[in-house]
């Protein structure tokens, strides 16, 4: 019982110095991480963004639909 | 007549156990929380009716043969918590965080939950009769981590016979949130502290935001690979959505796919809502140490913020402390509505956002360290 | 062969009265249900109903949509 | 050279069977009447594509390491057909059913089909050379339950050899309830019969479309505990839907999950259709006998109201004893039609949906006292 | 301070082994292929996550126990690749084939890719410390398919342990597709060539799109029953969406169904990319035979469109003979692209449709003698 | 090593020779599936086409919903 309770506390110190040393951390890298891509990548104002919302050169399978529709709609209106 | 006997015998009347009939009122009283008092009803109807299903006798629903026995091995491989980690991470945003990154300390304070509750099961031992090992009492703490999937991630790994009532509790106090916060966060904050209005949040890139769920995975690959499960599921679902190149898929993370696994999910958990491993002191035992979890959880997370903001030049409203328990988007909503009794021009719901998505890290890296140091 | 016919003449039997019997008490048991139903828990009328179709308190995981989302359009209102 | 006649020994033509052959025209007929038909394509079409895959000779696609061997374990655990019924109930609007609960007993008296097929199964064992065990008799007799799950269900655990024939006999004979209903129908009442109006159902309330699967899940446990799987997936899909506090399991159990698990399925069975269960006297035993099945369950129906109509004081349209058989819903619009034929201001639909889905309980029952009665 | 010694032993920094950090690099480029440049981001992404979960120390998230190494089943028992390809056939519209067949020999040419990069691993057994097995060399042969599914399928039945590679060199060149082509096709076209103007194609009717996916498989069971789990699984998501009659199954087939496997699909394959099987010279080999495979498909195509000419009576634009590697829908468009640049008002995109789901048969095909002729 | 390479050689031989048989073979196959049916199932020209898109007698487990949606529908328009 007491040998339990002590690796109790024991993982309880351990434990809780992980938590907070890890989001301690965590906040660190944040602000790091931040500050390094408002400076090197940062938004641009008005318009959109760096990284595009829609991919510029997928060739997947699953955007068949999207190639084989504009396709097909095409191939229609000429028919 | 022959046939009519061996009917009769096949009947569930004829072979009840009270124990089945007991916990099949359980599994009726989840329901009714579910639906009528809207208690967590996603994840409480299924358990419930799991419940009701496993407890029939003859049929054998939970064992060899029966639907819930082969959908609880999702559970056992510990797939289903994953899955439900990851659509959980495609839905958060990290935004109202990544703006006011000292408040991921309000999510590492309210952990303080689980390990009082650990301790407390510890201590319970003393009770004859009531038997914890380190394994079940690491187990059971989880509940103040007031995060489902990991709480069920936890408790397969390390005490699978006490996963019902440790799902139950963790479910039923996350619905009771907004009983259980508002008399301890006002007890300990004053009118004068509950009034403190808070900086508005920057505006966080898009760019950040990707960035941010690789940081978090690497941190914990590097500190704590034993989270890496858990904080990479999460991770790779947060990514999915943020990078928005991968739509469709990050769309069925978040829907279609999370709800299949909460129904099986809840199912397989409800089949562990036998009358041997629930009708035991040891379920009393764990009712209310969750309890006791969830109440020094958002203790400390007030206190926490009370403390920060000694040292801190922008003022913290202590009580979106409280919501670093997790128990996401509940607690956060809790704190909101405190906020607004005080002061009703003071909207704290996205202030409080921030620790409450880092309560679900927190909790996540409590996990990692109970199942890296208990064998 | 003749054993076999009784055999399933027997089960016939305690099918067909199994299925009435299951099925007659499912039309008391409704009846029972709805009697007690429209006395104690009568609908109200015009407005809605006693029990709430949103659900008051959740704190589901998965209402972390509607939460965010309520809470992220707040947020850009400010932006 | 040698990768010449090593390439021909491995061509279909090569390697063919008679008996595959002739299996793969019949999947190329159960598409035919799926597609040009209409015939139950949601099943008919992955049955007769999954008969073409599992009898193309050297690919194995039904044996081990072929893809329908692994998802056939859906059937195989009895996955599938459950999780169908869940999605079912799911669908199902129990309210005409509530609002005049006698007709449930049009429901068990269409069980009869059942039974004489299960006898007629029997009885056929005077034929040289048809032997059917009590077992295959009563998962035969289950077509006459005019329900796809459950016929599925039942014979997977009592006769999973005869699997593809009663399964493609169930369907066929759902999707020809149009043609076989109606001679009967119009041959067991008179005129006036078919001319009667029924009084307009009344409202039922939220409150008893909640209690009412639970209180059909608890007589289930209290009398008949082995149609609780059946009963009790049901039950939970369609609490789910009338709680109206779980909308997003709901839809995904109605949609998606059982597109996928019908796609599953559908090929499933197809892959049971091999020459050899399938090419057997045995299965023209069965195509008759569900034939006669569904017929008899008719009549029983319609002669059923017929005789509740001597004691009811609120008159009821023989016609819709007929949807009493199940085959949801379209035996309740055959009755609709036959009914409109003799009377174009009458529209017995809703009447006749009460029936149907009381059609469904009772095979469910029918089968739970099959599968606890034969050993 | 034993717990902080254990915590300690526990880390990543104190596990790390150089090749696991290495994979875990390339995981990271995987996912800026795919977030910042877009490359085939619905497989890259989740491959490259998978590649950083599988590679961390302790976890085990790849071994027996963690959810890697469960996902992983659905591509060792086959059950993934099909369900895409499933899928993708219900995605596909065949129209543009069939008012121009004989587009379909562009799609046979382009398959000389294969066998052209199968002799080209067999040659590298030369190079000391290269030694590539026959079953090796036509799993790297089949990244010349160019097509994601059919290089799976056959590379986790040869040669499992070049998985990885194979997979991440294949999606890799596909997304290259518009860098790796337009010179290959410039380089073998006159600008006269390029400018030709193709005829009008014809209406398909809707009678003819049913037959095709069956025509397709009879073909398929009459010629090569080893093409027939790919095949089959292709012709049958495309009768789901043709026949028109079974639209819910066909929707969630194309949707909801892949989406989670290509989620699943993608992490799996990224459990492959563990340093051991991924550090070797082999993969280089392996990604500059892929490169080799694709530009001679490439010159293949567009050479027996040249030939083409020659002997037919309609002109066809040699470009769209590059289409013929499949890689759907991007070959086509760069042939359209290309083409425009010659001729403002020459839209080839469709006439590309044609070859180039006729390169997704051919690699099939070639997929399927591969197959059945290596043991 | 020779001997590895004139497997592949073979193996190449009979690959590419199945692959333009069968393809070639499909090209006679489309053309005379696309010759019989525009001669024996021709589409009607301005209205649809002879395949129903709506299955005409379905009795799907699954058209539970249209049937009950439309059964409901009547039926609450008289309450
Ligand atoms: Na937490
Ligand atoms: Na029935
Ligand atoms: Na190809």
């Amino acid at each position: 019982m007491a040998e339990l309770m002590s690796s109790g506390l024991e993982l309880t110190f351990a434990g809780m110095g992980i938590v907070f040393l890890f989001l301690t951390m965590l906040v660190y890298a944040i602000n790091m991480m931040s500050g390094l891509i408002q400076r090197y990548l940062p938004e641009e104002p008005a318009t959109s963004i760096s990284i595009p919302v829609a991919p510029k050169n997928t060739a997947t399978d699953k955007s068949y639909i999207a190639a084989i529709t504009a396709a097909v709609h095409q191939y229609r209106s000429t028919h | 007549m022959e046939n009519l006997i061996s009917l009769w015998q096949s009947t569930g009347l004829y072979n009840f156990t009270i124990g089945q009939v007991f916990m099949m009122l359980v599994g009726f009283l989840l329901l009714y929380l579910a639906i009528k008092k809207g208690f967590e009803p996603l994840l409480l109807l299924p358990i419930g009716f799991g419940a009701i299903l496993s407890n029939i006798p003859v049929a054998g629903i939970a064992e060899e043969g029966g639907l819930l026995y082969y959908l609880y091995f999702g559970i056992k491989l510990g797939l289903f918590p994953l899955l439900i980690f990851m659509g959980v991470g495609a839905m958060t945003d990290f935004g109202p965080m990544l703006a006011n990154p000292k408040t991921l300390l309000l999510g590492a304070a309210a952990q303080v939950g689980i390990f009082a509750a650990l301790l407390g099961a510890l201590a319970l031992n003393i009770v004859p009769g009531l038997e914890f090992s380190l394994k079940e009492a690491a187990a059971i703490g989880i509940i103040g981590g007031a995060d489902g999937p990991t709480a069920i991630y936890v408790a397969s790994k390390l005490a699978p016979d006490l996963l019902g009532a440790i799902a139950v509790a963790a479910y039923s106090y996350m619905a009771l949130v907004p009983l259980i916060q508002p008399p301890i966060m006002r007890a300990l904050t004053t009118e004068a502290e509950r009034k403190i209005e808070m900086q508005q949040l920057r505006h966080v890139s898009k760019t950040e935001k990707i960035i941010f769920p690789l940081a978090l995975l690497t941190l914990s690959i590097l500190l704590l690979p034993s989270a890496t499960p858990l904080v990479g599921a999460f991770a790779f679902g947060n990514l999915m959505n943020t990078s928005g190149v991968v739509d469709r898929l990050s769309q069925t993370a978040q829907n279609e796919l999370i709800n299949i696994v909460t129904i099986f999910l809840g199912l397989s958990v409800g089949s562990k809502l036998s009358a041997e491993a629930f009708l035991q002191v040891k379920t009393l035992g764990i009712l209310s140490l969750g309890a006791v979890a969830f109440a020094i959880g958002t203790a400390s997370g007030v206190m926490m913020a009370k403390l920060m903001n000694r040292f801190s030049d922008t003022p913290i409203n202590p009580l979106i402390g409280a919501a670093g328990v997790s128990a996401v988007p509940m607690s956060a909503r809790v704190a909101n509505k405190v906020g607004l009794e005080s002061n009703p021009h003071n909207f704290l719901l996205m202030h409080a956002m921030g620790p409450n998505v880092a309560g679900v890290i927190g909790s996540a890296v409590a996990a990692g360290v109970l199942l890296s140091l208990i064998k």
